[in-house]
């Protein structure tokens, strides 16, 4: 609930300095925002639009997440990704299997190759202690260079040395029924592994023995070592579950939002992960919120440059904006504090003087 | 007689508590001033006050009889007041001469002129009897030498006025002599001297006059030499306080816990206990007595599992455990009352429900399948802090960083006894509890003893083994100096044994 | 083979430069104890408006050189300035400065762009001249000595190398070095000797500023000659070369030239006859590889500061 | 702040026309050099000559959807004149010539498929190509003409259509002077590679150094900003004395040669004239001769590549024989393919 609240008057801060930086260069802000709404949410195919855009956030989101509540800082969900989409491609590319049997065996090779780029900064954080900021840094531009020869090696596109062979259509999570249902928009089934993700995630962290364990680990390893904890495995573990969240992203945006994969980019998703989880308090259900909003930004920023002056960086500085706000929550939350107590000053002054000096 | 310090009716309130509430202490030149108190009652706030790093809400301060605002650290030193903190203030990786000078370094030119420096501490720890190395590094002097350290750099900014929080507390009982000695050769040179100490028998020692505390307010001066033990004690409680634990004879049955020859390394990667035996029987207590550092923390970690041993063999009932995980070793019946509850002790961002099923949530009923049932958790939890007495502010679903110090290690003591383990291991189970707990705690321990369990008990504090235990055995440089009965023994013999003198007759 | 590492020697210094002086930025900002994961976006800061001073002024004054430094310098302003939202938020703020951190990156990225685009209306910024290399007089003659380091070199360079070996002074030969270095091991004891831990930090956090807005100005003014919105993730590389480096100067100048020369080895790898059968991938990892073997083997004797990355409050025991 | 330079200059128009153009830029920002401005200077020309209204936007990345959005978003604002610069597009437009009937799309190197390559230009698209080889050929006869002995080097960004034609041509380029008009300018193997990316200035300025250190006079780059850094290091040299060039590409790079004052390293640039398409289209849309259904090619023919009009550091001779060699081209005396055949990558 206090996390909700100050993600929000982040938000809306965020706004705020949006808005000022569009009247700043001239424009309207009230009409910049209306245009940025209508772009992400006019008709049924901007919706769906919009929850496509959210879709690989909501995974590297819940990847960063997963990380943080397991005391990890994930910030290699780029190379996760690629890996895991690389990995979905080429099953989706080589093998001609039924769809269901297809799709599965794609999600979870791709799950599976994000969990493995994910293996080697766990195993070196546990075994040496190398801290997994570097190496996961490391670990996205060894991504970035084997997609960048492997895919013109060995899946190469007719005439395209700067992607890979396209999906035929039944090897990607587009379905027909979705598609015309949101007219023609790219939402696919990685929406609802999202939201399956979403509640496995949540369920984990808060009702299962493997999350206790994991985020005794995060908050404190010593502590969790002591109660017989194998830390070093649950390290792993966190890094194994949060990687192939990201690999997940990967299959997401490379055979559902598109239908191949582009060597020389690593996905802007991965770092945009950091925020969303952020902006959701490495919570589960606010780590799909936060998608969501950013899918929405992301999606009507293009609406609102077509019918105004604002240019599409916008967009961009006012998430960037929002993000430090959260960052410096604890003043958001210091003067949530102080209206608080101003309004229950008098009764809480005597109270726990005796309660502490009891101790 | 003038006073060099008068702190006058001072108030400090922190966040919901207030710390000190209109107390008033004044030092006179050449005295060593002793300022007494229960846990939490204050004193190292009111010692912060004068040294500038906390401001007072009210009262004054003066200093040779004029009135000042210590506003930060910097103006206690140019008044010429120093301070030995509770927990030193040493950079670990610093030399000597670079954590004295920290703060006010001798420059020559735009360069750190760290020989003269150097001279200079070196001719002050001749001068005063300290004995420093300045070029040493902090990380390899002993803890010993680190409180002199702390006590050149306030000789270095020629303080005059000199407190001292808790200095003896880490110390052996010969260096606590030494450090008196330290201490009186320090009045002689004009200096004066707040020390703050649980300790009344240092107090009667060294101290002209004590200032006594209680939770944040004065309760008065007193000459202490017209003052005995009993009479400090009591100012400090309220209430008349027994120094002495109730228990009966230990009646010990069969070995419960068997260590052979055990070696293990310390965190330098050198040995840092070395060729250990010992045995704890069903129905006694152990007691390792020691001053820290010297092998207590390695013993116990190999034990428990969280350090690997070198050599030697560990055995719980008479099965080898010193290769088992920790996990493996608590099912054997074993559980541990760690020594830092903030490092080992608790998840602190855990709710206090979560923490009491630390060892336990696998297990049925706090989980089946692998899915936590919050309910189990929560009447087993409310359970232990009826039984405890743990105070918090929603129950079991508090979150642990929220409870007081005292309240956080009950809890504790609460979880690992509720286990009903065979082997209780305790590590300064009374470390920051208050006069009323410690009692309380105590009971419980020799109450789990008479119940025919084993415990072990580590401790610093020389009197709390002593009461406790029936057989102390006494660690130095991370050797077994010896093994004596706590009912034929006194504070002389083991303070003697801890500084590594070896009784002639072992038992 | 002698041949090509002295023809790829001095790109490779070229290279390692802007890398060097953002690694000893974040070496302070670390000292300090505040880890700036921020070094990126203030490296995009500081080739943006070194690039964008250089546009502008190059109009102004005749003096081409003048403007260059007049560049740096803008860029150095800019750094600093926007570190201090890093600083405020992780000294004053007590956030978390991996967050506070990885939000000056998005807004570092983002807001550059929309500057460039509303200030020149371009999103690219390119300065007509950088400085140009030169042979450093009779030096470079010496025997292989000279045609490694004292070939094609950029004033820049030894304006660069200059600051390392000042730093290293100043870390540790000064009053101001010595406390740096206090508040990233232990603040409160600092603290304790009458040190105003914030403000060292700020100037620890604000020197990264200044250091990381040069580097990306560097890259400008040396090999790039243009502004593009990105730094192509150098600022994390300088990251990970000052653990590489093991916080210490020297070892950052080590950690960040390997870099700098496998970088430039892969590069070429191409166009060398000798270096074009090994396949391309492993030259392209190979920096990266070794980082991660480098880090292994370093992690048992890790120097990090105790400190760092820790929020300071004074209270705590 | 002057945010709206992207329209703001249709007010000094006379004539206003209701047209709304709209362009989604390809990878790289709308100030590319290359690409992306060339095709918006077109339009912005277009926007001053007869006050058509226009606006870019710029995808989030670079997948079918997310051009497809732009587009959407473009139609929706009422943009129904759409430019799309790059083969990227082509999947794309196919499915918004279908989507958007009644809105005009121009596709520029490319033709809309459906992921087979099998073109289907509907009849409310244009898909343009130029014969970049036919320039790359241009640059690599100038280049051979006025250096007359050497040798020449290419540095491609990444293996992509256009660039590879580019290499081609230049390379028949330089085999056709040394063959007919006396030259003696070499071009090895290993002098011909693409770095693989748009973007690596310090792997174009190191790769170049590499080229002129072993004795290559001038480089052709198709490279993006990998060009910029090899432009960089060709200007340190120049002013340090050493003879080199470079062989500028897409739009004349001169400017962005110079050094010492008004010198440039440029020789000259093999052009290919988006601006020149994207305004001749829109011209023809407003007179009613939108020529749908078509696949255009800008060639010599039709004066859609080229060399710069005027080249400064090209002398009267080489200029007048490369006009001639020009003129054989348009005339078909002259074949340059577009393919790789026997030549270098
Ligand atoms: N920095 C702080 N912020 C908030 N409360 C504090 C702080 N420091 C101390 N307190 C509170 O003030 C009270 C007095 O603490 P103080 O440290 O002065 O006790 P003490 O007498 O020195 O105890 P001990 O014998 O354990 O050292 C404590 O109960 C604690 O709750
Ligand atoms: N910064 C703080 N804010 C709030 N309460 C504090 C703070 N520091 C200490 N306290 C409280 O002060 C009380 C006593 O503090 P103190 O640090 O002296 O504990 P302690 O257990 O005696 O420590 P030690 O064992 O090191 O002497 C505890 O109740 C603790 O919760
Ligand atoms: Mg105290
Ligand atoms: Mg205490």
């Amino acid at each position: 609930m206090r996390h909700t609240i100050v993600s929000i008057i982040s938000i809306l801060l965020g706004l705020v300095a949006g808005g000022i930086l569009m009247l700043f260069i001239g424009s309207n802000p009230i009409e910049g925002y209306s245009y940025l709404l209508q772009g992400a949410l006019k008709n049924l195919e901007r919706i769906g639009n919009t929850f496509a855009t959210a879709t690989p956030l909501i995974f590297t989101g819940l990847s960063v997440a997963f990380a943080f509540r397991t005391g990890l800082f994930n910030i290699g969900a780029s190379g996760q990704m690629l890996i895991g989409g690389l990995m979905a491609s080429a099953v989706g590319l080589t093998y001609d299997f039924s769809r269901p049997v297809l799709l599965a065996l794609m999600i979870l090779v791709g799950m599976l190759g994000g969990a493995l780029w994910a293996f080697v900064p766990g195993l070196l954080k546990a075994k040496f202690n190398v801290h997994e900021v570097v190496s996961t840094i490391m670990m996205n531009w060894i991504a970035y260079w084997t997609v960048y020869y492997v895919i013109p090696g060995y899946f190469k596109g007719e005439f395209l040395e700067t992607e890979s062979k396209k999906l035929s259509e039944s090897a990607t999570l587009r379905t027909p029924w979705l598609t015309d249902m949101f007219q023609g928009s790219y939402i696919n089934l990685g929406l609802f592994l999202g939201v399956i993700a979403v509640i496995i995630v949540a369920f984990i962290i808060d009702k299962t023995t493997l999350g206790y364990e994991l985020k005794a680990v995060g908050f404190n390893r010593f502590a969790a070592e002591y109660a017989g904890m194998k830390v070093n495995r649950n390290i792993i573990l966190s890094m194994l579950i949060s990687g192939g969240l990201a690999g997940l992203g990967g299959v997401v945006l490379y055979t559902g939002n598109a239908s191949s994969i582009q060597i020389g980019i690593l996905p802007a998703q991965g770092y945009d992960g950091i925020a969303v989880a952020l902006l959701g308090a490495n919570n589960p259900i606010g780590v799909f919120f936060a998608a969501v909003l950013f899918g929405i930004l992301y999606s009507g920023t293009g609406f609102m440059n077509a019918m105004t002056e604002i240019p599409p960086e916008l967009a961009n500085t006012i998430i960037a904006i929002i993000i430090y706000f959260a960052a410096t929550s604890v003043l958001i939350e210091r003067s949530l504090n102080k209206l608080k107590k101003k309004s229950s000053n008098r009764k809480e002054k005597s109270g726990p003087v005796v309660e502490k000096g009891d101790s | 007689m003038s006073y060099v310090v008068e702190m006058l009716n001072i108030r400090k309130e922190f966040p919901g508590i207030v710390a000190n509430d209109n107390i008033t202490l004044t030092l006179k030149k050449g005295e060593i001033h002793a300022l007494l108190g229960e846990n939490g009652a204050g004193k190292s706030t009111l010692m912060g006050v004068l040294f500038g790093m906390y401001q007072p809400e009210q009262g004054v301060v003066k200093v040779h009889g004029k009135e000042v605002h210590i506003t930060n650290p910097n103006v206690a030193n140019r008044l010429g007041i120093g301070m030995v903190h509770q927990h030193f203030k040493l950079v670990d990786n610093f030399t000597v001469t670079e954590n004295i000078i920290l703060g006010s370094e001798p420059l020559k030119g735009m360069v750190l002129d760290i020989d003269k420096a150097a001279k200079r501490i070196e001719e002050l720890s001749k001068y005063y009897g300290l004995n420093v190395d300045p070029h040493a590094k902090i990380e390899e002097i002993s803890v010993g030498m680190q409180q002199r350290v702390e006590i050149l750099k306030m000789l270095y900014r020629n303080a005059d006025v000199l407190i001292l929080d808790e200095p003896t507390a880490v110390l052996t009982p010969v260096e606590i002599e030494e450090l008196m000695k330290i201490m009186r050769n320090l009045i002689n040179e004009g200096k004066s001297i707040i020390i703050i100490t649980h300790k009344l028998k240092e107090i009667k020692a060294v101290a002209d006059r004590c200032t006594v505390i209680r939770r944040g307010k004065g309760i008065g001066t007193v000459n202490v030499a017209e003052a005995s033990e009993a009479s400090l004690a009591e100012m400090m409680v309220g209430r008349h306080v027994s120094f002495k634990v109730d228990k009966k004879e230990s009646t010990p049955l069969e070995v419960v816990l068997k260590i052979d020859s055990l070696s293990v390394k310390n965190n330098r990667k050198v040995m840092g206990l070395k060729d250990f035996s010992l045995e704890v029987r069903a129905g006694e207590i152990v007691g390792i007595a020691g001053v820290e550092g010297n092998g207590q923390t390695e013993l116990i970690e190999a034990i428990t599992g969280l350090r690997k041993a070198e050599s030697g063999s560990i055995q719980i009932d008479g099965n080898e455990i010193s290769s088992l995980p920790v996990r493996e070793r608590l099912e054997k019946g074993m559980s541990h009352i760690p020594e830092d509850r903030h490092k080992r002790g608790l998840v602190l961002d855990y709710t206090l429900q979560e923490n009491m099923v630390l060892q336990i949530y696998n297990k049925k009923p706090f989980s089946k399948n692998g899915i936590l049932n919050k309910k189990a958790m929560k009447t087993y939890t409310q359970n232990i802090l009826t039984n405890f007495d743990v105070r918090s502010g929603e129950g079991a679903v508090s979150i642990a960083r929220t409870l007081s110090g005292g309240n956080q290690q009950k809890a504790i003591i609460g979880r690992e006894l509720e286990l009903d383990p065979k082997l209780l291991i305790c590590v300064q189970p009374t470390r920051g509890l208050d006069v009323g707990s410690i009692e309380y705690i105590h009971k419980r321990i020799v109450e789990h003893r008479d119940k025919g369990n084993a415990v072990l008990l580590v401790s610093l504090e020389l009197d709390e083994i002593l009461q406790l235990s029936d057989r102390i055995a006494i660690v130095n440089n991370g050797e077994l100096v010896g093994v004596v009965n706590a009912a034929e023994t006194n504070e002389n013999e083991v303070g003697l044994m801890m500084a590594g003198v070896a009784k002639e007759k072992s038992l | 083979m002698w041949h090509i590492i002295e023809q790829i020697f001095p790109y490779a210094i070229v290279f390692t430069i802007p890398l060097l002086i953002t690694a000893l930025g974040g070496l302070f900002s670390e000292r300090s104890g505040i880890v700036n994961i921020a070094l990126e976006g203030l490296m995009i800061i500081g080739a943006f408006s070194g690039a964008l001073s250089i546009h502008y002024l190059s109009g102004v004054f005749e003096n081409n050189t003048l403007v260059l430094w007049l560049g740096l310098l803008a860029a150095v302003i800019a750094g600093i300035l926007f570190s201090v939202l890093h600083a405020f938020a992780s000294i004053n703020l007590n956030a978390d400065q991996i967050i506070s951190g990885t939000a000056i990156n998005l807004i570092a990225t983002a807001l550059t762009i929309f500057l460039a685009r509303n200030m020149t209306g371009s999103g690219n910024i390119r300065i007509t001249s950088g400085f140009t290399p030169s042979n450093v007089p009779f030096l470079s003659d010496i025997p292989i000595i000279g045609d490694l380091f004292f070939t094609k070199t950029y004033p820049t360079t030894w304006f660069v190398l200059a600051i390392l070996f000042i730093s290293s002074f100043i870390l540790y030969k000064t009053r101001f070095g010595l406390r740096l270095r206090s508040c990233g091991e232990f603040p409160q004891a600092a603290e304790a000797a009458g040190i105003n831990v914030r403000r060292v930090r700020y100037s620890g956090v604000l020197i990264s500023g200044a250091f990381a807005g040069l580097g990306g100005a560097l890259i400008i003014v040396t090999y790039a000659g243009e502004f593009t919105g990105t730094v192509s993730g150098l600022g994390f590389l300088a990251l990970a070369s000052l653990i590489f480096g093991q916080w210490k100067p020297l070892g950052v100048l080590a950690a960040t030239f390997f870099f700098g020369f496998a970088s430039t080895i892969a590069n070429v790898s191409q166009v060398i006859p000798e270096l074009a059968v090994i396949p391309p991938i492993l030259l392209k990892i190979f920096p990266y590889v070794v980082t991660l073997i480098a880090l292994v083997i370093f992690s048992k004797s890790s120097q990090a500061p105790k400190a760092v990355g820790e929020t300071f409050d004074s209270g705590k025991r | 702040g002057c945010g709206s330079d992207s329209n703001g200059s249709s007010s000094d128009s006379s004539k206003k026309s209701d047209l709304k153009v709209g362009m989604v830029t390809d990878a790289g920002t709308i100030d590319d050099k290359s690409f992306n401005q060339g095709t918006w200077e077109g339009i912005l020309k277009a926007e001053d000559e007869f006050g058509v209204d226009s606006k870019y936007l710029k995808p989030a990345g670079t997948t079918e959807a997310e051009y497809l959005k732009e587009m959407g978003n473009l139609y929706d604002a009422g943009y129904k004149f759409i430019v799309t610069p790059g083969f990227k597009f082509e999947t794309a437009v196919f499915q918004a010539q279908d989507k958007y009937k009644d809105a005009k799309f121009v596709i520029l190197d490319g033709n809309p498929h459906n992921g087979d390559f099998n073109p289907v230009v509907k009849e409310n698209t244009v898909a343009v190509f130029f014969a970049e080889h036919e320039s790359g050929f241009l640059a690599g006869v100038a280049a051979a003409l006025e250096l007359k002995e050497g040798e020449a080097g290419f540095i491609g960004g990444m293996e992509i259509p256009a660039v590879q034609k580019f290499n081609w041509g230049f390379q028949q380029g330089l085999k056709y002077a040394n063959e007919n008009l006396g030259t003696n300018v070499a071009i090895k193997k290993e002098n011909v590679i693409y770095q693989g990316s748009f973007d690596n200035a310090a792997a174009g300025g190191q790769i170049a150094a590499q080229y002129y250190d072993r004795g290559v006079d001038v480089i052709f780059t198709a490279a993006g900003g990998v060009g910029v850094g090899a432009i960089k290091e060709a200007k340190d040299r120049a002013s340090a004395g050493e003879k080199i060039w470079i062989v500028g590409v897409d739009v004349d790079q001169y400017e962005d040669g110079k050094y010492e004052g008004d010198k440039s390293v440029i020789l000259t640039s093999a052009m290919k004239k988006l601006d020149q398409v994207s305004y001749d289209m829109v011209k023809a849309e407003l007179d009613g001769k939108f020529p749908g259904g078509q696949t255009l090619t800008f060639d010599a023919k039709n004066d859609g590549i080229g060399l710069p009009d005027k080249n400064p550091n090209l002398s009267d001779e080489t200029v007048s024989k490369v006009k001639e060699v020009y003129e054989k081209i348009k005339s078909g005396e002259i074949k340059v393919s577009g393919e790789q055949g026997d030549l270098f990558k």
